[in-house]
C-alpha cells in the first residue's frame, strides 16, 4: 500500500469501528451525567439493531434508499423503549444501577433472538437487508484535495454524523438549560431537588436519551456492517462503549475521541499487516495490540477519570 | 412485612397455576408430531455446534437436506421425526447429546469437529444410537461414521475463479479463527489461485473470532483499498462483514467480489447494482445428510467408516454465481481433473 | 379585623400543623407566627423537630395535618417550586450545592435565564447576581467552581441563590457553624440589612449569642413540641438555654487548671504540601505537653486539616519532624503511627471515622481488628468484639437498640461517640479532636467537652482543632493560632480574648499585637 | 438477625416465582405452551441422573466464578474480567497437566488448580496494581484483558497445546482427570465430576474468610468506606490488590476445575467464554452471599440444562430460559417493588377499615 491508501485505509476502518461506539458512549455519557450507571448498553445497541433489521426488511420496497436512516431512527426508538426498564428500574424501584444494567444485557439478545424465531418461521438470525447503509463521498468536502481523498471520500457518513454529535451533546450538556439540570441531578440530587428541578424527570431523560442513542450505536452495526441480525451482531460493543466513556471521563468529546482512539487502535492492527517493517509479526501480536494499546494509554498518559458524583446513587425523594 | 410477602407470594403463586392451566388446550397440538411419527423406525436429529441451522452456512445446509429427507418419508419435525439442537456453550454438547438419546432419537449428525469428544464418549455409551460426525474423524466404533470434506478442493476452484476474474492480480482471503478446517480453505484457495494465475498476489488475513464482523470489515476494507478485488469469506457470522464491506467499494466504483463459502452465497451478495458474489464453494452437507440418511434407513449404516467426500463424490462444488463462461469452462475443465486425480490439492497451507 | 391585620403582617403562620413518618410525629401540633421583616430564632436540641419544621415550610414534606399561610394566604405547597414561588428559600445546614458548577451555575440552577430554546444566557444571569452581590455585601468570585472556595463563600452562594429568586422569606439552617468569628459578624450585618429591605428570616440555631445579637423573637421547640416563644430582649441566655433543654444547662465546662507535664507532641518546622503541591502547613512549630489541652483555632482552610492529617500519617510532609512520645513518628504509616500512641478523632466522623454500614461492635473494633484481642491469627473474635463493644456501649451511654445495630441507623452524637469510645478507650498518649462538636447539640456537645477534658486530667496530651471559638476557648488551656498555614502564636486560653484570637486568625502575629498595645499603652 | 435473614431469602424466592410467572405470561403471548416448557425445562435440569449430574457440573464453575465477581464487588470493584480470568485458568490448568503428564495424580490436579488459580490471579491483579497505582478505572482494564486473554489463549492452543493442526489440545492423561468412574456411573455417564465438592469447599471458605478473618473485614470495609479505612491504618492499594487478585484467583480456579473436569482439553475458541458474565448474574441473584452463591449457581445451571431440553420437546425457542433469567434477577434488583405492593396493600387496608 502506498501511503495515501494507508491513510485513507485507517480513516476508513476506523469509523467503521468507531461509529457504532461513538453514538452508544455518548448515550452512556448522557445516562451516567444524570446519576444512572449504564452498563447495560450492551443490550439496549441489540435491540436497535434487531429492531432496525426488522424495519428494513419490512419496509424496504416502501422507503428505497431512505430506508437504513429510518432504520436507524427505528432502532433508536426502540432503544428507547428498551431503556425505559431500566429508568423504572433505577429510578423508580430504587434497583442498583448495575443489576439493572446487567438485566438489559441477558434480556436483550435472549428476546431478539426469541422474537427473530416468532417473526422469521423458527429462524435463529434474520435475512439479509436490502438496503444497507454503505460509504460515500461527503458533497463539497470531498472535493478538497488530499484531505479530501483521506477523510471525506468513500467514507462512513454516519461516523461524521457522530462526532458532529459529540459536539452538539457536549454543548447541550453544558450550554443548555436541559444540560444544567441534568447534570445536577447526576451531581448533586438532593440539591438540585431543593430548587424545584424533578429529579425522576431528569433521571428519566437521561436514561431514555442513552436508550435512543444506543440504541442508534447498535443499529449502525446492523445497517452499515452486519446487514443482518444474528446473535453475534453485538458481540461486546456495548462494553466498549462503556469503557470509550470512562476512558473520555464522562465527557461526551472524550468519549467520541476515545471511541475512535479505539477505532484507530483497531485499525493500525489491520493497517499494520501492510506497513513492510512489521508485517512479519506474529499474527497474534496485531490481535491483542489494540486492547494492549488501550490499557497502557489509559494506565500511563490519561490517568484517573472521576465519575459524576452521584452516579449510581439512587435518589428517593422524602415525602 | 414478611406476612406480607407471604401474600404476594401467594398470589403470584395462584396466578402461575391459573395461567399455565387455562393453556392447557394449546397442548395438544404440539404433541401430534410424536403421534404422526409413531412406527417410523428412523427418528434423525442434527446436532450443531454454537450457531445454529440458520447460520447461511454449513449448518443450515445440513439441516435443509434433513428436512427434505424428513418431507419424503412423512416425517414432522420433532420427537419421533427429525429435529435440531443448537449448543450455546462448547460444554453443552454431552448434554445434548444425551438428550437427544433419552428422547429415542437413534441417528445424531454432530455437525462439527468440536463434537468429536461428546461423540465419542456418547457411542460408547450408547451402542444402539448412530452418530455421524461431520469435518472430523472417530475411528474404531461401529455405530459412527465420519464424514469429511475435501473443502480444499472446492476451495482450489474458488481461488482459481478470482484469480481468472481478477484484474488487479491481486486477492484476498480472511478466516475466522485459524485452525485445520479453515486451514483447508486457505490452503486450497492460495493453490488455486496461483496455479491459475502464477503472478496473482493472495492476502491472507484472520479475524481472530467468528463473530467480530466489524473486525471483519475493517480488514475487507483495507484488503479493498490495496487493491484486492475479490475475497474468499471463511469467517463465520463476521463473514458478513466482509460482504458489506464489498457493498460499500462497489458503491464507490469499485468492481470487487466476494467469493462465498459453504453454501451458495447468492443471497448475501446482493445489492441494488446486481450481485457480488462472484461464486461460493459449497459444502454438500444437505446431499451427503439424505445420503447417510437413507443408507441407515436400509439398514447399511456406514458404521466405522471414514468417508471423505470431494469433487468426485458431490461432496463439495462450487456455484457458477457471477463467473463469465470462459472462466466457468476453466473451472469446469479443472473439476474433472481434480476428479480424474490429474491435480492433488495441497490440505495446509 | 383585628385576626385579618394580624395574618396580613405575618410571612407565615403555621396552624395546628402535624408532620408524622410513620407514628413517629417530628412535628405535633404546631402554632407559629413568624411577623414580617423580623428575624425569628429557632432554638432546640438536635431531633427537637426543627429540620422537619423547615422542610415543610420549603415544600419538601408536606404536613400530615394542619394548615400553612403565607402573608396571609393559606397554601399548599407540595415541591420546593411551590416554596420559590411563593418566596420562600432555606440556606440549608449542608449546602445545597452542585461542587462541580461555578458560583454563577449553582446560583441560576433551576431558575434559569435563557436565550430561545432553552440556551443559557449566564450573562444575564451574572449582571443580576453581581448587583445582589454588591447591595448585599455578599463578596462572591462567580467563574470558581464550588468544590474550590472557601466554606463562607459558599454559604453566600446559597444565600445569593435566595436572593436571586426573589426569596422574601429566607430560612438559615445554623448558617454559623462553620463560618469564622469575622464571617460570622459579616453574616449578621447582612442578615440585619435584610430584614431592613422587608425580608423576614428565620433562624435555626444553637448558638444563644447570635439570637441576643440579631433576633427579635425566638421560640423554643422541643420534642416536636412549641415549648414557647419570647421576645429576645426580655429575656437571657440562660432562660433560652434552659427553656431548650427542660434543664439547667452549664456552659462552662468544669475543669481544673492544668498540670502539664512533658511534651508528647513536638512538631519541629512541619512543612506539608496538598495533592496539588501546594504548601498547606509551613515551617509550623509547637509542642503538645502531657496534661493540657491544646486549641488550635483558625479559620476553615489555613492548613488545620492538613496538619491534622501529617500527624496522623494520613498525608505525607516535605520538611520538618513530628515526634510522638519521644518516638520519632514524621512520614510513618498511619497505623505506625496510631502504635505509638495518637487517638484521632476525624473532622468528619461519617466520611473518616465510621464505616456506616457496618456494626457498631465492627466500628469499634476498626483500630484494633487486626491484633489480639480483636482478633487471633487472622481470624476475628466476634465474640470479644461484640462483648468489648457493649461495655463500651455502656460506658459511654451510646443510644443504640443493640451492639450490632448498623452504626448508620444511630443519630450523629451517638456516631460521634462511638468513635470517642473507639479512640479514648485505648488511652491514647495523644488525642486529636477535629471539631468534634460540629453539628450535635447541646447535650451532646457538653458530654464530649467532659471526656477531653477528662483525657487530659489523666496525664495525656490533647490536641483540639476547632472552628469554634467558644469550643477552643472552653476546652483548651493553651491556644495556637494558625493563619495561612503559620504559627501565629500560642495564647493561654485564660488570658486571651476573642478579639485577639480573631486578630490573629485574621493574620496577625502575636508579637505584631503585643507591640501595638505596647504602643498603645505607651501612649 | 433471622428476621433480616429471613426476609432476604424471601425476595430471591418471590423473584423466581414472579419470573417463572412472567415468563409464562410471554410464552402465552406469543403462542407456547408454558406447561410443556417448563416440564421440559424441569426434567431436563433435574428428571434422571444423567441430566442431575450435568446440572451439577454446570453449576461447578458459576460457584467459582460469582464467588470472584463478590469479592471485587466487596471491596468496590466491577470486575467484569470474570471470562478472561476463568479462560487463563483454564489454560494454565491444561497447559501445566500437558507439560508434566507423567507426574502422579494428586500432583497433577492440585498443581493445575494452582496453575489456573495462579494465572486468573495474575490476569486480574493487573487490574488491582493499575487501580491501585495508576487509579486506572478497573471496568476499562477487565474488559480489554478479557479480549487479550481470548487472543493469547488461540494462540497458545494453536502453537503449543495443539496436535498437530487440530483447533484443541491434546486431552489430558485420566490420571489428572476430576471426573470418577464411580460419578459417572452415579449419574448415568454425565459429566459430573469433583469439582463440585471443590467449589462448594471453596464457597464455605470465602463466606468465612469475608466474614470472620481481618482480611475479610479489611476487604468489605474499604469496599464500603475507603476514605474511613485509610484512616484506621488499611492499606487500600494493598487491600485493592489483594482483593482484585483473589477474584480473579477465584475465577480462574473456575477455569482450572471445568477444563481439568468438564473438558479435558482447552479448544480454540470463538468468543470469550459466557461462564465468566454468567458469574455475575449469579453473585448479583445471591447479593454476594457466598453460600447464596452455590444455590444461585444451582438454579442458573438447571435453567441452562434444562433449557437444552426445551427445543428437544416443544417447539417453544430455548431463549425462553434467559428471559426468564433476566426477569429473575430484574426482580432481585427491583425488590422495591415488593416492598412497594405490600405498603400500598397496607395503607389500602387501613383505609379500608376506618371508612
Amino acid at each position: 500500500m502506498n501511503t495515501m491508501t494507508i491513510l485513507m485505509t485507517i480513516v476508513s476502518t476506523t469509523l467503521i469501528y468507531a461509529s457504532p461506539l461513538i453514538f452508544t458512549s455518548l448515550g452512556g455519557t448522557f445516562s451516567e451525567r444524570g446519576g444512572i450507571v449504564n452498563v447495560g448498553l450492551e443490550g439496549i445497541m441489540v435491540i436497535g439493531a434487531f429492531a432496525s433489521t426488522v424495519f428494513s426488511i419490512s419496509f424496504n420496497e416502501t422507503f428505497g434508499a431512505a430506508t437504513p436512516w429510518l432504520a436507524l431512527i427505528v432502532g433508536g426508538i426502540c432503544g428507547l423503549l428498551f431503556s425505559i426498564v431500566h429508568a423504572v428500574a433505577t429510578v423508580n424501584l430504587r434497583a442498583n444501577h448495575i443489576i439493572s444494567g446487567t438485566v438489559l444485557n441477558m434480556l436483550a439478545p435472549a428476546a431478539a433472538v426469541f422474537l427473530t424465531k416468532v417473526i422469521y418461521d423458527g429462524k435463529g438470525q434474520t435475512p439479509i437487508i436490502q438496503q444497507n447503509m454503505s460509504t460515500t463521498d461527503i458533497p463539497l468536502l470531498s472535493k478538497i484535495p488530499v484531505i479530501g481523498d483521506i477523510f471525506f471520500s468513500n467514507t462512513l457518513v454516519i461516523g461524521w454524523i457522530g462526532i458532529l454529535l459529540a459536539f452538539a451533546s457536549w454543548w447541550v450538556l453544558y450550554k443548555t438549560r436541559f444540560g444544567l439540570r441534568l447534570r445536577s441531578v447526576g451531581e448533586n440530587p438532593e440539591a438540585a431537588d431543593t430548587l424545584g428541578i424533578s429529579v425522576y424527570k431528569m433521571r428519566y431523560s437521561a436514561v431514555l436519551i442513552s436508550g435512543m442513542l444506543g440504541g442508534i450505536g447498535g443499529a449502525i452495526m446492523s445497517q452499515a456492517i452486519t446487514l443482518n441480525y444474528n446473535v453475534s451482531t453485538i458481540a461486546g460493543q456495548g462494553f466498549m462503549a462503556l469503557a470509550a466513556m470512562i476512558f473520555g471521563k464522562w465527557n461526551p468529546i472524550g468519549a467520541m475521541f476515545a471511541a475512535l482512539f479505539f477505532g484507530f487502535a483497531q485499525s493500525l492492527s489491520i493497517v499494520g499487516a501492510y506497513i513492510p517493517i512489521i508485517s512479519g509479526w506474529n499474527d497474534v501480536v496485531f490481535k491483542v495490540a489494540p486492547y494492549l494499546i488501550t490499557i497502557v494509554v489509559l494506565a500511563f498518559f490519561i490517568g484517573k477519570s472521576t465519575a459524576p458524583k452521584a452516579d449510581g446513587e439512587t435518589f428517593i425523594k422524602s415525602k | 412485612m414478611n406476612k406480607l410477602i407471604k401474600k404476594i407470594s401467594l398470589a403470584i403463586l395462584a396466578l402461575g397455576i391459573i395461567i399455565p392451566l387455562s393453556a392447557c388446550t394449546n397442548r395438544s397440538a404440539s404433541n401430534n408430531s410424536e403421534s404422526q411419527n409413531k412406527g417410523n423406525s428412523l427418528a434423525v436429529a442434527l446436532l450443531t455446534d454454537l450457531n445454529g441451522v440458520d447460520d447461511k452456512s454449513f449448518n443450515q445446509s445440513a439441516w435443509e437436506g434433513l428436512t427434505k429427507w424428513g418431507k419424503e418419508h412423512n416425517l414432522t419435525k420433532g420427537l419421533g421425526g427429525y429435529d435440531y439442537v443448537q449448543s450455546h456453550q462448547d460444554s453443552d454438547y454431552p448434554v445434548n447429546i444425551n438428550k437427544l438419546i433419552k428422547n429415542n432419537y437413534n441417528l445424531i449428525y454432530a455437525i462439527g469437529y468440536k463434537l468429536d469428544k461428546a461423540v465419542t464418549d456418547g457411542a460408547k455409551q450408547n451402542p444402539n444410537t448412530k452418530f455421524a460426525i461431520i469435518d472430523t474423524v472417530v475411528p474404531d466404533l461401529d455405530n459412527v461414521t465420519s464424514l469429511t470434506f475435501k473443502d480444499n478442493e472446492s476451495a482450489y476452484l474458488a481461488g482459481m475463479s478470482a484469480a481468472l476474474n481478477s484484474k488487479t492480480k491481486k486477492i484476498g482471503f480472511i478466516g475466522g479463527v485459524k485452525g485445520e478446517v479453515i486451514n483447508r480453505f486457505e490452503a486450497g484457495y492460495v493453490a488455486g489461485a496461483k496455479a491459475a494465475v502464477p503472478d496473482i498476489q493472495v492476502d491472507v488475513k484472520y479475524v481472530g473470532a467468528f463473530d467480530k464482523a466489524d473486525v471483519a470489515k475493517s480488514i475487507a476494507t483495507a484488503m479493498y483499498n490495496n487493491g484486492n478485488d475479490a475475497i474468499y469469506q471463511a469467517a463465520g457470522s463476521a463473514g458478513l462483514g466482509v460482504f458489506s464491506s464489498a457493498k460499500d467499494a462497489r458503491k464507490s466504483g469499485k468492481e470487487v467480489y466476494v467469493v462465498g463459502c459453504d453454501r451458495d452465497q447468492t443471497e448475501e451478495g446482493q445489492y441494488d447494482g446486481g450481485n457480488l458474489t462472484l461464486t461460493s464453494s459449497i459444502k454438500a452437507l444437505n446431499t451427503v445428510v439424505e445420503e447417510v440418511s437413507n443408507e441407515t434407513l436400509a439398514g447399511n449404516f456406514p458404521g466405522k467408516q471414514h468417508k471423505v467426500f470431494g469433487l468426485k463424490e458431490n461432496g463439495v462444488d462450487i456455484s457458477k454465481g457471477q463467473l463469465s463462461t470462459d472462466i466457468w469452462n476453466k473451472v469446469e475443465q479443472t473439476k474433472q481433473d481434480i476428479i480424474d486425480g490429474k491435480i492433488t490439492v495441497p490440505e495446509k497451507p | 379585623m383585628q385576626s385579618n391585620f394580624d395574618q396580613a403582617s405575618c410571612a407565615i403562620e403555621l396552624k395546628h400543623m402535624t408532620k408524622a413518618f410513620g407514628d413517629f410525629k417530628a412535628n405535633n401540633d404546631i402554632n407559629l407566627k413568624i411577623k414580617k421583616g423580623q428575624i425569628h430564632a429557632l432554638l432546640g436540641e438536635n431531633g427537637a423537630g426543627k429540620s422537619t419544621m423547615m422542610n415543610v415550610l420549603s415544600g419538601l414534606y408536606q404536613p400530615t395535618s394542619g394548615d400553612v399561610f403565607v402573608n396571609g394566604e393559606k397554601v399548599a405547597m407540595t415541591s420546593s417550586k411551590d416554596a420559590n414561588n411563593l418566596g420562600i428559600g432555606m440556606v440549608h445546614q449542608h449546602f445545597m450545592l452542585v461542587d462541580d458548577f461555578t458560583v454563577i451555575e449553582n446560583i441560576v440552577l433551576g431558575a434559569e435565564p435563557t436565550k430561545a430554546a432553552g440556551i443559557l444566557n449566564l450573562k444575564q444571569a451574572r449582571q443580576k447576581i453581581m448587583d445582589l452581590s454588591e447591595k448585599y455585601h455578599l463578596e462572591i468570585d462567580p467563574d470558581a467552581k464550588v468544590r474550590d472556595i472557601s466554606v463562607g463563600m459558599q454559604q453566600r452562594v446559597e444565600i445569593l441563590k435566595l436572593l436571586y429568586r426573589d426569596a422574601n422569606i429566607l430560612i438559615f439552617d445554623e448558617p454559623t457553624a462553620v463560618l469564622t468569628p469575622s464571617e460570622i459578624t459579616e453574616l449578621m450585618a447582612i442578615m440585619k440589612e435584610m430584614v431592613q429591605e422587608g425580608k423576614s428570616i428565620i433562624l435555626i440555631t444553637h448558638k444563644l449569642d447570635e439570637i441576643k445579637e440579631v433576633a427579635d423573637e425566638c421560640t423554643v421547640i422541643r420534642r416536636g413540641q412549641i415549648i414557647g416563644s419570647v421576645l429576645v430582649k426580655n429575656s437571657s441566655e440562660q432562660q433560652l438555654a434552659d427553656m431548650m433543654v427542660g434543664r439547667e444547662v452549664s456552659f462552662k465546662t468544669d475543669k481544673t487548671k492544668s498540670k502539664p507535664g512533658e511534651a508528647v507532641l513536638k512538631i519541629e518546622n512541619l512543612s506539608v504540601k496538598d495533592s496539588q503541591k501546594v504548601e498547606r502547613v509551613k515551617n509550623l512549630s509547637f509542642n503538645v505537653r502531657a496534661g493540657e489541652v491544646l486549641g488550635i483555632a483558625g479559620v476553615d482552610g489555613n492548613g488545620q486539616s492538613e496538619l491534622v492529617q501529617a500527624i496522623s500519617g494520613l498525608e505525607k510532609s516535605s520538611s520538618g519532624s513530628i515526634t510522638l512520645d519521644n518516638q520519632n513518628i514524621t512520614n510513618l504509616k498511619v497505623r505506625k503511627v496510631t502504635e505509638a500512641g495518637l487517638g484521632h478523632i476525624p473532622e468528619d466522623r461519617q466520611r473518616f471515622g465510621l464505616i456506616l454500614p457496618m456494626t457498631v461492635s465492627e466500628n469499634i473494633a476498626l483500630q484494633s481488628y487486626y491484633c489480639k484481642p480483636d482478633s487471633a491469627h487472622g481470624v476475628l473474635k466476634y465474640n470479644y468484639m461484640n462483648e468489648h463493644a457493649r461495655h463500651l456501649i455502656e460506658q459511654f451511654d451510646i443510644r443504640t437498640s443493640s451492639e450490632k445495630s448498623e452504626t448508620g441507623a444511630l443519630s450523629g452524637g451517638n456516631q460521634q461517640k462511638v468513635i470517642i469510645a473507639r479512640e479514648v478507650e485505648r488511652n491514647p498518649k495523644l488525642l486529636i479532636a477535629a471539631n468534634p462538636t460540629r453539628g450535635l447539640d447541646v447535650g451532646a456537645i457538653e458530654y464530649i467537652h467532659k471526656r477531653l477534658v477528662d483525657q487530659r486530667d489523666k496525664g495525656n496530651g490533647v490536641l483540639l482543632v476547632s472552628f469554634s471559638l467558644d469550643e477552643i476557648l472552653n476546652v483548651s488551656d493553651r491556644i495556637l493560632v494558625m493563619h495561612n498555614g503559620e504559627n501565629m502564636g500560642i495564647v493561654e486560653a485564660s488570658r486571651t480574648s476573642e478579639q485577639e484570637l480573631g486578630l490573629m486568625m485574621a493574620g496577625t502575629p502575636l508579637d505584631k499585637i503585643k507591640k501595638s498595645k505596647r504602643k498603645v499603652a505607651d501612649k | 438477625m433471622s428476621k433480616n435473614w429471613k426476609s432476604r431469602l424471601s425476595i430471591p424466592l418471590i423473584s423466581i416465582l414472579a419470573g417463572f410467572v412472567l415468563g409464562a405470561i410471554i410464552m402465552l403471548c406469543l403462542g407456547y405452551d408454558p406447561i410443556m416448557t417448563y416440564e421440559a425445562l424441569f426434567t431436563g435440569a433435574w428428571g434422571d441422573p444423567n441430566s442431575i449430574g450435568e446440572t451439577l457440573r454446570q453449576a461447578t464453575p458459576l460457584i467459582l466464578t460469582g464467588l470472584g465477581f463478590s469479592v471485587a464487588t466487596s471491596a468496590g470493584f466491577f470486575n467484569i474480567g470474570g471470562a478472561g480470568q476463568y479462560l487463563v485458568g483454564w489454560l494454565s490448568s491444561i497447559w501445566f497437566v500437558l507439560s508434566f503428564p507423567s507426574l502422579p495424580g494428586v500432583v497433577l490436579i492440585t498443581g493445575a488448580i494452582a496453575a489456573g488459580a495462579i494465572a486468573g490471579g495474575i490476569w486480574s491483579g493487573i487490574a488491582g496494581v493499575l487501580r491501585a497505582y495508576l487509579k486506572t478505572n478497573e471496568v476499562i482494564t477487565t474488559i480489554m484483558l478479557n479480549y487479550i486473554a481470548l487472543y493469547l489463549s488461540n494462540w497458545i492452543v494453536k502453537s503449543f497445546l495443539a496436535n498437530g493442526d487440530a483447533d484443541y489440545s491434546k486431552s489430558i492423561p485420566q490420571s489428572a482427570s476430576l471426573r470418577s468412574p464411580f460419578l459417572m456411573e452415579l449419574t448415568n455417564n454425565s459429566t459430573f465430576h469433583y469439582g463440585l465438592f471443590i467449589a462448594i469447599v471453596i464457597a464455605i471458605i470465602m463466606a468465612f474468610v469475608m466474614k470472620k478473618t481481618t482480611v475479610g473485614y479489611e476487604i468489605r470495609s474499604i469496599g464500603l468506606n475507603s476514605d474511613a479505612s485509610k484512616y484506621a491504618g488499611m492499606s487500600t492499594k494493598k487491600v485493592i490488590i489483594l482483593a482484585m487478585t483473589l477474584s480473579g484467583l477465584l475465577a480462574g480456579i473456575g477455569g482450572a476445575v471445568d477444563g481439568i473436569g468438564n473438558y479435558q482439553n482447552i479448544l480454540v475458541l470463538a468468543s470469550t467464554p459466557s461462564v465468566g458474565f454468567d458469574g455475575l448474574a449469579v453473585a448479583l441473584l445471591a447479593y454476594g452471599n457466598p453460600i447464596g452463591i452455590v444455590f444461585a449457581s444451582l438454579l442458573f445451571a438447571s435453567l441452562k440444562i434444562g433449557g437444552l431440553n426445551i427445543p428437544v420437546v416443544s417447539n417453544t425457542p430455548s431463549e425462553i430460559v434467559d428471559i426468564v433469567i433476566a426477569l429473575i434477577i430484574f426482580f432481585v434488583g427491583a425488590s422495591y417493588l415488593f416492598e412497594y405492593i405490600s405498603k400500598k396493600m397496607k395503607t389500602n387496608k387501613s383505609k379500608g377499615g376506618k371508612a
